[in-house]
């Protein structure tokens, strides 16, 4: 059958040898067995992330945006926009809906992007992974595909911030979203269902600037998935992933706590649920290594 | 009327059969009921048994009929014979549905479905066909008195459902406060901008009505009559004087702004401080133009202080909320939006009340740039060119103050609902005890009367609380303590210009059923329909005034030998003026002294060593008997030693049937009404607290019988106490057994 | 039967609740036809399950009595119970109606004897207990149902239980093969006394009350505080059916929010102020009452009661929209979360029951009205353009009882006048003077 | 003060409120806050805030300039999104929190040191750049920007999540030899400048 084909968009964080280096390896085998073909938008930038603002300002943080649709538009056309990374959606999504529902914005937007020799129509739809996934893949499909059910492993799904709010995925609940849960059962897990630090905020940005704020956000996080028996906890973004994975050894020196709570992503659970091995699922790319998920994908 | 032909019809069904040996009640109704016609049937509400009593009511000419079965409140459109007088014992929900079960039980449970055989029976044999009001009258004109917005909606609402309508306003114009208003708060979707108040266009609609008649420059000299045919001198300006008749009245006399001048902290009487009324006055004159001060200066900054003299609980002004300043404020200051955006607008309020839409109003102003400041204003001074307010702000919780060319104070609402009865009273009293200074203060205080009622109780509506003219009760708005005279927009209840319109439609609503009702000679509400009346034997009446004082609808008055003068159309068919009577000289056709105390005396009274005690209980049929009814259907148990009958209102309870039911043997009498006092309940007002004032009042009866003052006892009961009126009987019944049967018994 | 009675002189009367039979009383008690359209199986709508009412602290069934006395009494009026409005044709002043008239399954024979009920073993959820407690297949909807005849539910049409209900009753009450009918009528003009629902709690996610038992709506805190109630009026919380001491009510919820219903609903503060005092009904001195608001809206003298509430040690007041709830698993309390905006205090109170005080919404939302209804952004109705259609009560304007019944006054007047002009031309606009 | 302070002072006077209508991003929202406080107690690090946000529309109604905008209290936004979600009204919240953090930072009213307005400027300038974040160079920079012995404690501080990150091939030391970059950064660079350009002259 022909591959569904999109405009992807990987981000900063998704780039070789960066924070987020295994997600994109991650969805290779995800993508290929799904077919979700992803094309990359030819020299795309940075979209200026949640913390772009200080500096940047309004205009020039949409004009950043503008440019990786004007790109997708031009090289790409009719394909949707997709990116992995709820900051890059956020940004791209929030820039296409300003720009198209704001003429004056539009204009300015476009006479910036002239000095880059581009021009935005505003035809691209940005989207997340995660909607291509349920939206136009479906959970029947996802389902389908697995070969390894990953029995008896009980996973907290971490959906975080930006995933989630302002847009989140349609039809989901801003306090309780159960998509990550469903994804987590698709490939034979177990969801914590009681998992009450589902769309807590883990810093964000604000790890960075204000570590013990957001440190104490990550405790909460990882405390409450210990405390309902979780093994692992999976989430969707990669700045969650990241902050929640690396803090663990700063919290335990602070505040002598014992954390050592392996945090993957969604697509990891199902390229080793469709039987790709620890590479293919980016499971080597750890500083706290999901043991249990490695073992099942060295089988 | 033909002369009376009596029967009896018994129901075996709902396990009545089963329960009661209904042969036995038939014989009872036979001999000791004097029934001509008794039958029998095992479902007595079936269309062939109904069938059955229209056959014997057209061959048999039978005029009084019982109907011994489920309650009264049961079947009621089965049992529905209007051509005839009705009694009904109840032997299913008063019964076999509250006795224990068990054959020990047979023998009370019998007893007591015996002895309700009986009381039917008796009380039926009292009774008349109601024949209605014979001096009813049916002039079905409406007079509204006042002219404003609500005034002028009455009246074309009236007119436009036919009725001829008589309007009389003080003033030159029509119109009231909303034709000084610049715009209005709006009243349909969408809510975003101030409307044209519409008061010219309503008012024009009013005078060019083919079925109204204005009066302009005029007040109201006299009013007397009733509901069909009201009375009205109308004097005007000029002195001339006009009368009209009238079947209703509508009472839409307004309010009057709370005085600026009482609210000197917050600058009341100061320079470039006004009220709303004042603004619109500067906005009425600035024309849409930006909005100059008296001074002549345009003014940039404005202060709103909401609740200005309102919401008080130090007792100095007004301790309600007028409920319209929040919006009008908001409107205001769109006046000076709208004309020009750079105007500073702050509304200082503590809590903003514009429900429903008014959240649209209140976005739509935030959209026009209206600055909302959740602050507690504490003084207003002059300083320089204008003022500064200061005030708590309560969200950045500081002291601080704003400056403005003008401070508008959203003031209260007064009701002008002329004079007080509370304070009229004692005056009259004090008049008539021969005081020289109450006869002057009498003369005074009726020149502040707007109705100029010419009741033996006063010549204005009682008023409910804080001088507004409400109805008490929150299912009847409308509910009113003179019949036939309906209050109408701000001078009932505070409100905004949308709730009057809808208020003054209402009220002309309550206006034409009441000179409906009057002109077929029935009752008004509660007792909608009902044609008895009371009718006295004047030549027993001993004019003590106890019914003209305490009718709860002023509809007794007195002729000038202090006899009562009852108009029927005025009155609730309460009965307490039966209850109030010392001579017993005042019955229903259908509801008397006797219908009730023959009932007392059919009741078969066991010896004393019997050790079955009676207990007579008398319950509201409002809500004491339903509660009753719904012990039943919930098969509470209750003693079988009770005896219950409904009666209109504790208050048509006569002492006579206590001293008589105490004089027969009864060993102990229970009274249930309705919650009286402040939250009062009784829907006939003043009723349950009288009968608990009389109820007070007989212990010297006590005393001259040698009787236990516990062998009476008065309850509050609420519709919903099912079991707790079975619990207030069985604590009773256990009560009397506590302190013994009646010594009386030997007598009686 | 009900056709016949109908002509262009009669009202129709659409719903019957408080304002519906006001409605149709009043205007019944002016000497005009008037038919009664109820859905449920019983009048007194929403009120009849409240138990007290503000500020007076008296019970709607007081009021409900009258009424229904009122009825008995009134021979204009006719009552049909189980139906349904589907279609309106024609225009002001000569409607035709038609309505779907569910089955009963209970005649008129029906003497409430009960036996049915006995006998009958199905339960399900009770509608007028806002489903918090079962009832038999076959019931009486409430003690003060009118009609009062008891209704068989259609799920056990069909089943043994019907049978054996046929079988208990001696009056042949019980027709199992009744059908939904259709019935047309010619009417003058109508009103719409169709009320209010509570607005779905389940939607403000940030409250749980699809996530946590202890989180109610103010409705079925009603039902918990009635004798009559599920609970015979002890405040027993959903989750252990422990005795709820600490309780907090949240206004506003799904009010004044373009979230949710983008109106205020008026009613909230005073029916959150008036549950304040359930709470010391039941505990005295003890109990905990927290009241979580934006702005109180105890409008006109309804100010005295708020007045009285403040200075009532047991209640306290938090100017504050509370941000979300968070569950305390060990004691499945709940924790509020939010800020005192009043000064800027965080707080995080445990409370052991939740109450959202949940806005009204127009019951007409969700059923089929005629095309040229007019009503405003959330759905109450104003009227139909040709102005012979009006909208009464909670229908047209979130509205408290009082309220309520001066709407439906007033539109009954409005009613009337419709058709009166069709019955005499000389009343149309201009008309002669007569 | 910068000029831009300056001049905004002379041109608004003292109405704070129209001047961060025009000149905040979604500053046109400020008044349309009903004062409900749900924003307040959805925040995450709400603690931390000395002024909430429904607090800070206040201050902005009753023109405390310079108390707003030298706040930190926005610089604690970390984009959660939840006071836009729960917003009776529909406030863009965090958009405004992000305006008002830039708009002190370019009047240059922010607090000094503020760290978030620190980081938030190093991630920009690192990004303009080449157009892509280079993660090794911005974390270099975030530890250096307290001056170098500081730079070298964060740096030893946070060695094992480095060392961490690099033994998981998340963080490339190659990286300090330039790194990811986009084709086009001329354009890129000339396009951002256009874009600054057109904001100044639309909001000062």
């Amino acid at each position: 059958m022909s591959k569904r084909q999109y405009a992807f968009y990987p981000g900063c964080s998704s780039q070789k040898g960066a924070s987020a280096s295994n997600f994109v390896t991650s969805i290779q085998m995800m993508c290929e067995k799904l077919g979700v073909q992803l094309n990359e938008i030819p020299d795309w930038n940075c979209c200026g992330a949640s913390i772009g603002y200080g500096e940047g300002g309004e205009l020039p943080r949409l004009v950043l945006n503008a440019r990786n649709l004007a790109l997708a538009e031009q090289h790409l056309p009719g394909q949707d926009m997709v990116s992995g990374c709820p900051a890059c959606w956020l940004s791209t999504r929030e820039t296409a809906e300003r720009l198209n529902k704001f003429d004056d914005l539009m204009a300015e937007a476009n006479e910036a992007l002239k000095e880059a020799g581009l021009n935005l129509k505003g035809s691209v739809k940005a989207r997340h992974i995660v909607e291509v996934l349920i939206e136009d893949v479906g959970f029947a499909e996802m389902r389908q595909a697995v070969v390894k059910p990953l029995q008896d492993l009980k996973i907290a799904g971490y959906v975080g911030c930006q995933t989630n709010r302002p847009f989140g995925i349609t039809g989901e609940s801003f306090e309780n979203p159960l998509y990550l849960d469903k994804m987590i059962e698709t490939v034979g897990a177990e969801a914590v269902s009681s998992y009450d630090q589902k769309v807590t905020c883990c810093g964000g940005a604000l790890a960075f600037s204000e570590p013990d704020k957001s440190q104490k956000q990550i405790r909460d996080i990882v405390e409450s998935a210990y405390d309902h028996g979780a093994e692992m906890i999976v989430t969707p973004c990669q700045l969650c992933q990241a902050n929640v994975e690396v803090y663990q050894s700063e919290i335990n020196k602070k505040q002598g706590t014992q954390f050592n709570m392996p945090v993957v992503y969604y697509s990891q659970l199902m390229t080793v649920a469709y039987g790709g091995g620890v590479k293919q699922a980016g499971l080597d790319g750890h500083i706290i290594q999901p043991k249990k998920l490695q073992d099942i994908a060295g089988k | 009327m033909s002369e009376m032909k009596t029967a009896a019809y018994i129901c075996s069904g709902c396990e009545l059969g089963d329960k009661l040996d209904v042969a036995q009640l038939s014989k009872i109704a036979q001999k000791e009921g004097k029934m001509a016609l008794v039958r029998e049937h095992e479902f007595l509400c079936s269309e062939a048994a109904v069938q059955i009593i229209r056959d014997d009511i057209a061959n048999e000419a039978v005029t009084h009929i019982c109907i011994a079965a489920c309650s009264r409140r049961a079947k009621t459109e089965a049992f529905h014979f209007p051509e005839v007088a009705m009694s009904r014992a109840n032997l299913r929900e008063g019964v076999i549905w509250i006795v224990a079960e068990g054959s020990e039980h047979d023998e009370v449970r019998q007893d007591m479905a015996d002895d309700y055989v009986r009381m039917a029976c008796a009380e039926l044999k009292k009774m008349k066909l109601p024949q209605g009001n014979p001096n009813h009258a049916g002039n079905k004109r409406i007079l509204v008195v006042g002219g404003g917005m609500s005034g002028l909606t009455a009246a074309l609402e009236a007119a436009e459902a036919g009725y001829e309508v008589v309007l009389i306003e003080k003033e030159n114009q029509l119109g009231g406060w909303a034709s000084k208003l610049w715009k209005r708060v709006p009243f349909k979707q969408p809510y975003a901008e101030p409307q044209d108040t519409g008061a010219a266009a309503l008012a024009a609609k009013v005078t060019a009505h083919p079925r109204i008649t204005v009066h302009l420059n005029s007040t109201l000299a006299e009013t007397s009559g009733a509901p069909g045919r009201f009375g009205v001198q109308i004097a005007q300006e000029s002195g001339a004087s006009v009368t009209e008749e009238v079947g209703a009245i509508v009472q839409a006399t307004g309010f009057s702004a709370y005085d600026l001048n009482k609210l000197p902290e917050l600058g009341g009487g100061k320079p470039n401080v006004t009220d709303q009324a004042g603004l619109e006055a500067l906005a009425r004159a600035a024309n849409g133009a930006t909005i100059k001060r008296a001074d002549g200066k345009e003014i940039s900054s404005v202060v709103f202080i909401q609740c200005a003299g309102q919401r008080d609980d130090s007792g100095t002004h007004l301790p309600y909320c007028s409920g319209h300043c929040c919006a009008t404020s908001v409107k205001q200051a769109m006046y000076f939006k709208d004309a020009n955006p750079d105007v500073d607008t702050v509304v200082m309020y503590t809590d903003l009340r514009m429900p429903g839409m008014g959240e649209d109003f209140y976005r739509s102003a935030q959209d026009k740039g209206v600055i909302f400041t959740k602050g507690k204003a504490a003084a207003v001074e002059t300083s320089g060119d204008g003022c500064t307010v200061k005030f708590r702000d309560l969200i950045l919780d500081e002291d601080t103050a704003v400056n403005a060319d003008l401070v508008v104070l959203a003031t209260g609402q007064v009701p002008n609902a002329g004079v007080d009865l509370e304070a009229w009273n004692p005056i009259v009293t004090a008049a008539e005890g021969g005081s020289e200074e109450a006869k002057v203060q009498r003369v005074e205080l009726h020149k502040t009367s707007v109705l100029k009622l010419n009741y033996r109780q006063g010549p204005d509506m009682p008023q409910l609380k804080q001088g507004f003219s409400d109805s008490h009760f929150i299912c009847f708005p409308y509910e009113t303590r003179r019949t036939g005279i309906y209050a109408a927009g701000p001078v009932r209840r505070p409100m905004d210009m949308l709730q009057a319109t809808e208020d003054a439609t209402g009220a002309a609503l309550k206006a034409i059923q009441a000179v409906e009702n009057a002109s077929l000679g029935r009752a008004a509400h509660p007792r909608s329909g009902d044609l008895s009346f009371p009718s006295a034997r004047l030549e027993g009446c001993t004019q003590c005034k106890r019914c003209t004082v305490e009718c709860p609808f002023g509809a007794i008055d007195e002729d000038e030998k202090r006899y009562p003068v009852f108009n029927e159309s005025r009155c609730r068919r309460c009965g307490t003026c039966m209850g109030a009577c010392p001579v017993r000289v005042i019955s229903f056709e259908n509801y008397s002294v006797d219908t009730v105390g023959m009932q007392i005396k059919a009741v078969d009274m066991p010896d004393e060593f019997s050790e079955k005690p009676r207990i007579l209980l008398l319950a509201c049929e409002n809500d004491a008997y339903p509660a009753l009814d719904m012990a039943g259907l919930q098969h509470h148990v209750y003693s079988a030693f009770v005896r219950a009958i409904p009666v209109r209102c504790l208050g048509s309870v006569n002492t006579i049937w206590i001293t008589d039911a105490l004089n027969s043997g009864y060993d102990g009498v229970m009274l249930m009404g309705c919650k009286h006092g402040d939250n009062y309940q009784c829907h006939f007002v003043k009723g349950s607290e009288l009968a608990n004032y009389r109820m007070s009042k007989i212990d010297d009866t006590f005393k001259q019988l040698g009787l236990e003052p516990e062998r009476v006892i008065t309850h509050e009961v609420a519709i919903t106490d099912h079991a707790r009126v079975a619990q207030l009987i069985n604590d009773y019944a256990a009560k009397i057994n506590e302190i013994g049967m009646s010594p009386m018994k030997a007598f009686a | 039967m009900t056709a016949t009675i109908a002509t262009n002189q009669t009202l129709l009367v659409v719903g019957g609740g408080i304002s519906g039979m006001t409605a149709a009383l009043e205007a019944a008690e002016c000497g005009k036809q008037v038919i009664l359209a109820e859905r449920n199986a019983t009048l007194g709508g929403r009120t009849a399950l409240l138990y007290r009412y503000f500020p007076k602290m008296c019970h709607p069934t007081c009021g409900l009595e009258i009424n229904l006395r009122r009825l008995k009494a009134n021979r204009n009026l006719r009552v049909l119970t189980q139906a349904e409005v589907t279609a309106i044709s024609g225009t002001r002043g000569n409607y035709t109606v038609t309505l779907k008239i569910s089955p009963r399954y209970v005649n008129n024979n029906c003497t409430a004897c009960g036996e049915c009920a006995k006998v009958v073993e199905t339960e399900i959820p009770d509608p007028y207990q806002y489903n918090l407690s079962q009832t038999h297949a076959a019931y009486l909807p409430h003690a003060m149902a009118y009609p009062q005849r008891y209704v068989l539910d259609p799920c056990i049409i069909g089943t043994p239980d019907a049978d054996k209900a046929k079988a208990a009753c001696k009056y042949g009450a019980i027709e199992l093969d009744m059908q939904a009918e259709t019935v047309e009528l010619k009417v003058g003009a109508v009103i719409w006394a169709t009320g209010w629902k509570p607005y779905d709690a389940a939607k403000i996610q940030p409250y749980g009350y699809d996530r946590f038992d202890n989180v109610i709506t103010s409705v079925e805190f009603e039902r918990l505080a009635d004798p009559h109630g599920p609970t015979g009026g002890k405040l027993l919380r959903p989750s252990d059916g422990k005795e709820a001491r600490n309780i907090a009510f949240i206004q506003c919820a799904g009010s004044r929010d373009e979230n949710h219903l983008r109106h205020c609903s008026r009613i909230c503060c005073m029916a959150s102020l008036k549950q304040t005092q359930y709470v010391r009904e039941a505990y005295g001195e003890e109990g905990r009452s927290t009241v979580y608001y934006i702005d109180i809206r105890s409008i006109d003298r309804l100010e005295d009661f708020y007045r009285k509430v403040q200075q009532d040690p047991t209640v306290k007041f938090i100017k504050s929209k509370v941000a979300n709830i968070k569950l305390h698993e060990e004691s499945s309390d709940l924790i509020l979360h939010g800020v005192d905006t009043e000064g800027y205090h965080r707080y995080a109170e445990q409370h052991d029951l939740v109450v959202l005080a949940v806005g009204m919404e127009p019951e007409s939302n969700g059923i089929q009205l005629p095309a040229d209804m007019v009503a405003d952004a959330s759905g109450f109705l104003e009227g139909s353009a040709d102005g012979g259609q009006f909208g009464a009560g909670a229908a047209s304007s979130p509205l408290d009882v009082n309220r309520a019944v001066q709407s439906a006054t007033a539109a009954a007047l409005r009613a009337i006048q419709v058709v009166h002009k069709t019955s005499r031309p000389e009343l149309v606009e201009g008309g002669a003077k007569s | 003060m910068n000029d831009l302070n300056r001049q905004a002072i002379a041109n608004y006077k003292n109405d704070f409120l129209r001047e961060v209508e025009e000149r905040v991003e979604d500053g046109d929202w400020v008044r349309m806050c009903m004062q409900c406080g749900v924003c307040a107690g959805s925040c995450p690090l709400g603690n931390a805030w000395e002024h909430t946000p429904q607090k800070l529309f206040m201050m902005i109604r009753a023109g405390k300039r310079e108390e707003v905008l030298s706040s930190d209290s926005m610089w604690m936004c970390t984009s959660c999104y939840n006071c836009i979600v729960r917003c009776p009204r529909k406030l863009p919240i965090t958009h405004i929190m992000h305006g008002l953090a830039h708009y002190a930072h370019k009047l240059n009213m922010a607090p000094k040191g503020q760290p978030t307005r620190d980081i938030a400027k190093l991630f920009w300038d690192n990004l303009v750049k080449t157009g892509r974040v280079n993660e090794l160079k911005f974390s270099l920079a975030m530890y250096f920007k307290d001056g170098f012995m500081q730079g070298i404690r964060n740096a030893l501080a946070m060695q094992a999540v480095g060392m961490g990150l690099v033994k998981a091939k998340r963080l490339n030391p190659m990286e300090i030899l330039g790194g990811h970059k986009c084709k086009d950064q001329g354009g890129i660079h000339r396009m951002i400048a256009k874009a600054r350009a057109i904001e100044a002259h639309k909001k000062g």
